[in-house]
């Protein structure tokens, strides 16, 4: 075990599965040479070479559908979109085709392929560079959507998503780079579609994924001052979902709180919502709270930013609504 | 010109071939007019439903590039993919039923007519979106250089996609990486009722090569031996490890744009000129005239090809549907 | 008041504002001399001629952006893009620029362009042909969503859609296009953002738009059989998004289903239910039921392609769980 | 050889234009170096964030061009857009005060550096998706045609925005529909640490106009009057109603991609050799040399444009954040 970035976690991850498998290589803009925007394949080049971490031109859709394409000739394509801003220029070869191809072709087909982006907001980088778009990936079957916020879960779900055989977004925060956190070394493995109790309480279910799960720690520890102990629960895969330990957190807390840093309408949340009332509806005291990002692009301004996002404050304000 | 030049190349190619050789073009292109035809009588019998679109008239291009490959190279298609998907070798029997919706389709039934697939013969697919194709091909193209194999992907696509982003983007990153990839655009002239000199302001496509450094023909769409000869070539250059070319086969489709387009924006006059060009037919004629065939063999394979098409229609008819308890089996793996 | 379908009553809104507005033109693959894939602009190029009736290339991103420019420049562009599925190609402009721009350039443009589509499932037209994607535009701030039920509000949505200055799409159902029903001649606006209620009753409320409505009305006809008396209400507009209606009528049923053709998993009704609850939580007797798309791509096969669809009979099988 | 011929036109530009308009060149590209300059030092010293990609070195590209223009033209532009803005006659107050983020910025405080917008000058906003204005360009080439006015557009977009389907689709519907646009690419020879010639098959950035039936050349894009000559031509042509060009204006940014990025990718040695290119410095001298310009004068215009900026800077600090009461205003009309 060792303290590592959540970052150096992804690195890491990478290099272990490299190693391990031959059929895995990465391509993307800037993923070689510089490293990756935001150096999560820093010094893959290097050690193995342009075969197995390809720079690409500026082709978001074609260099997504080589992905698929290449999965389907057999190997494990990790296809590194630089923001997830630009995912919108590939959605015809995520949604039409990964996603589709397995079941249209009658099981015939693979598409081992992972799709790794950063998202979110948080740096000023204005409307079109600040989106956290899980919500439309969740809403297409045949795709599997990871959303990890610890280093650990980072390492542990990439290499979970490069074992398994199925079209995976793996989104990751561009806030979270930079956290720091225990993470095994060697062989450690996440099994995508369980999700993590982070922290018991018996008051209030807290209920997050990515960076929104720091904003819940935080605001637990506020509201552990006010002596509202909360309970919170990683969902770490949005697909495959589990909401096992919600509901069972649900039964026993009678209330919850959603945190999601996309936008709130038609968010990832709305569905967790949905299906925990579907679930424990009976169990519950009061309606769900969600706490999410404004319904407006994302500003430049600092302060507009920081009051459109999802913040601690907010959490705690929600579960003071509940409680 | 370019013409010029490939005729030549059909010349040389027909001077090569072998008599089996001319006989098998002949067979498999008259095995995919016939499939289309019973598709479109099975289609007003309501046997086959959803959009269909017909090779009918086409069928030197499939043929003519297809046996240009070995068994183990990939092609990619569109939705306009029958003539390939035979061609590639798949069973008459097992693209009927898939037609058909049954669960002993190439595709269990859920592709139906524009998703044929087949893994084992690496037809890897058509494909419904306009240029959709083109990228999974440089993938396929890109597998093939990373594992050091020797295949090539053959791509096929329609005028249509020239507008697309996708074809410019796939034909740059074939050409920078130097890749496997023979694209074969079917110009027959229209994308649905557009005329191609409507949706791209060149309208010799092949030229757009040019931009790709990478080799670029246009050849006689409605001769096989033609568009064979220009994709030896092309795929012996890919196989070498030289990289990608275009080839622009000019076409034509004998029918609408699908099973529900009267086709009334072309000309009749138009669409007799090319029949009169038929592929079929002239391969015939030119193998009687030659003396590279056989009228009697020619009736035998005629008369062939016929049982094969009536036994894939009986066998479509006879399997079963997917069962309702497999809806959402194959989405994912497991 | 004639009994039109709705494809000739988008076709009379068309006229009609063609006629009104020197500015709105319509441009899209086989609108013009193919009088539209779905004949929605049949004889528009005859009366109007090709400047205002456009055919287009096959350029799916390329011409939703010249509609977005075109409204920049002070046009009201309708974008006709054939099918839905092909507006992933159109993401980046839909969301990262339409959808954005007033926003990030501080409310000094408008967009006033009208991207029209449609969608739906219900033809064997196979997984890449049969989506229902408004969840994904819903998840959009700063984009209008109009899914018209009945050929009146197609005709009155469409006409004020082309009197508003956002961005707008407008979801059109493939299976809707030969449907009948009474349609005002003449002006006739039908409101963004006032869902209708469609039929009175006080056992269960029933939420559904676009081409599920019908599916309502038949469940409804055969729940009044059963003594189930079930009030039907058409959200007519996902953007704005009118609940009043929704949950005065849940205050008297204390029951509501959803009903969406969009996949169950992160569908529009996700959404619609997390905010029925948060609204009336308090009078609901059992979780809302949602009767949508079984999470898969659709299959060719027609009677798989049924069984994953919403249908009367599941509509009343919802219901029976709830009373 | 290209060069060749629009340095004839630089000549030619520079025998008929007379001091004012020089001077104004000169003042205006170093308006848009000094800003920059500023920008960098706001930069770390923490009053502007996000990203920001400055335009030091490329000055004589939007002031050729832009120059080119009349005022009811329009302009749209990338992440890369102070200059462009500038250019277009947008004050260094608001652009700055939007670096600042202040509720008087250009775009309100909400765009920051990459969307910088400004509809009554028609300067039509700064994008940040690579390739996302090209369309956007064309749409408003379609209006200006719809509307049968004079006005042209003029669209910039770096060497990276060519891989991306985004610029083949633009070209093409520009091309077919003789739309009044003036695409201009700056060839920086980088798209962030990626080579041109790694990204695009054909170094030729300005040969992609065959391609779409259009003019295309290649300029010098240190050279604000070979740019000018070359821009009043293509400008003429889509005023004339003759259709779209492109302009590949070969140019070097001095800094790294963003404030952010150290360019260690680029040899030192490269960067000294376009240095010593600098647009700014070469006009200051050939008007010297050439006796188009006095000394003293010039040395006054920099003096004024050091007052600008320095008025900029401080209207900037001491203008107000938007409200927090408004984070939602704007997201619709109304
Ligand atoms: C992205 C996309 N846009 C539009 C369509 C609708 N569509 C289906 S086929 C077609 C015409 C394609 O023509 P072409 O590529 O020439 O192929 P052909 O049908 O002539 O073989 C169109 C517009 C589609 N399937 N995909
Ligand atoms: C679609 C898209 N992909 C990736 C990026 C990230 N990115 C921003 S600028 C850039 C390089 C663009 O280079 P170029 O077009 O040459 O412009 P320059 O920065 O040299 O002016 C990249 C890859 C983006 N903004 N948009
Ligand atoms: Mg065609
Ligand atoms: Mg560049």
């Amino acid at each position: 075990m060792a303290v590592i970035s959540y970052r150096e976690a992804l690195n890491q991850a990478l290099r272990e599965e490299f190693d391990r498998d031959e059929r895995i290589f990465i391509m993307g803009e800037e993923v070689g040479n510089f490293g990756g925007a935001f150096k999560v394949t820093d010094g893959l080049l290097a050690a193995y070479g342009a075969k197995r971490v390809r720079d690409t031109p500026i082709s978001e859709l074609a260099i997504t559908g080589a992905g698929v394409g290449a999965a389907m000739g057999g190997l494990r394509p990790i296809v590194e979109l630089m923001t997830i801003n630009f995912a919108l220029l590939a959605m015809d070869q995520i949604v039409n085709h990964a996603a589709k191809m397995r079941y249209m072709f009658g099981g015939n087909v693979r598409v081992p392929l992972v799709i790794r982006a950063p998202q979110g907001a948080g740096h000023q980088l204005g409307a079109q560079h600040s989106q956290s778009l899980e919500a439309y990936f969740l809403h297409c079957p045949g795709l599997r959507v990871a959303v990890p916020a610890t280093p650990a879960d980072a390492k542990g779900l990439l290499k979970s998503a490069l074992r398994q055989d199925d079209p995976l977004i793996f989104l990751e925060h561009e806030s979270l780079y930079g956290v720091k956190g225990d993470v095994p070394e060697g062989e450690y493995l996440v099994p995508l579609g369980k999700s993590n109790l982070l922290r018991e309480g018996k008051d209030v279910t807290l209920i997050s994924y990515s960076k929104c799960v720091y904003d819940c720690l935080q605001a637990a520890e506020v509201l552990e001052n006010e002596g509202i102990d909360s309970e919170l629960i990683d969902l770490r895969t949005l697909n495959p979902l589990d909401l096992g330990p919600v509901v069972e957190s649900i039964k026993k807390t009678g209330k919850a709180v959603l945190v999601y840093e996309g936008w709130k309408t038609g968010g990832a949340g709305a569905e967790v919502a949905a299906r925990i009332y579907e679930a424990v509806f009976d169990h519950l005291d009061a309606p769900i709270q969600r706490v999410a990002t404004a319904d407006a692009p994302i500003a430049y301004n600092a302060r507009l930013e920081h009051a459109a996002l999802p913040s601690p404050a907010e959490v705690v304000r929600a579960v003071e609504r509940l409680v | 010109m370019a013409l010029e030049r490939t005729r030549h190349v059909a010349e040389r190619t027909l001077l090569t071939m072998d008599e089996a050789g001319l006989s098998d073009f002949y067979r498999l292109m008259l095995l995919i007019r016939q499939f289309e035809e019973r598709v479109a009588e099975m289609y007003s019998r309501g046997k086959i439903t959803g959009f269909c679109h017909l090779y009918a008239g086409e069928e030197a291009v499939a043929v003519g590039a297809i046996r240009a490959l070995y068994d183990k190279d990939y092609v990619i298609s569109t939705y306009r993919e029958h003539g390939h998907c035979l061609a590639k070798g798949v069973s008459p029997r097992t693209v009927m039923a898939e037609l058909f919706g049954k669960a002993t389709g190439v595709s269990g039934g859920r592709g139906g007519s524009m998703h044929l697939f087949d893994a084992g013969l690496r037809f890897m697919g058509g494909y419904a979106i306009v240029g959709g194709g083109l990228p999974l091909a440089v993938g396929l193209g890109l597998s093939i250089v990373y594992k050091e194999e020797p295949e090539v992907v053959c791509c096929f696509f329609g005028d249509g996609a020239l507008p697309q982003g996708a074809f410019h983007e796939s034909l740059n990153l074939a050409s920078l990486w130097k890749l496997p990839v023979v694209f074969i655009c079917e110009n027959n002239f229209y994308g649905m009722g557009t005329m191609v000199q409507h949706a791209i302001c060149r309208e010799e496509l092949y030229k757009f090569a040019e931009s790709y450094k990478m080799p670029g023909v246009r050849v006689d769409g409605m001769d096989v031996l033609e568009v064979h000869g220009a994709a030896l070539e092309a795929v012996a250059r890919a196989r070498e490890g030289d990289g990608p070319s275009l080839i622009e086969a000019v076409t034509y489709r004998y029918r609408g744009h699908s099973m529900s387009d009267p086709a009334e924006y072309r000309p009749r006059r138009e669409e007799r000129i090319w029949l009169e060009r038929d592929p079929i037919k002239s391969l015939r004629r030119r193998m009687l005239n030659e003396k590279r065939g056989d009228e009697n063999r020619l009736l035998e394979l005629e008369k062939e090809v016929a049982a094969v098409i009536d036994d894939a229609v009986a066998f479509a008819e006879q399997s079963p549907e997917p069962p309702l308890s497999e809806l959402t089996k194959h989405v994912y793996v497991d």
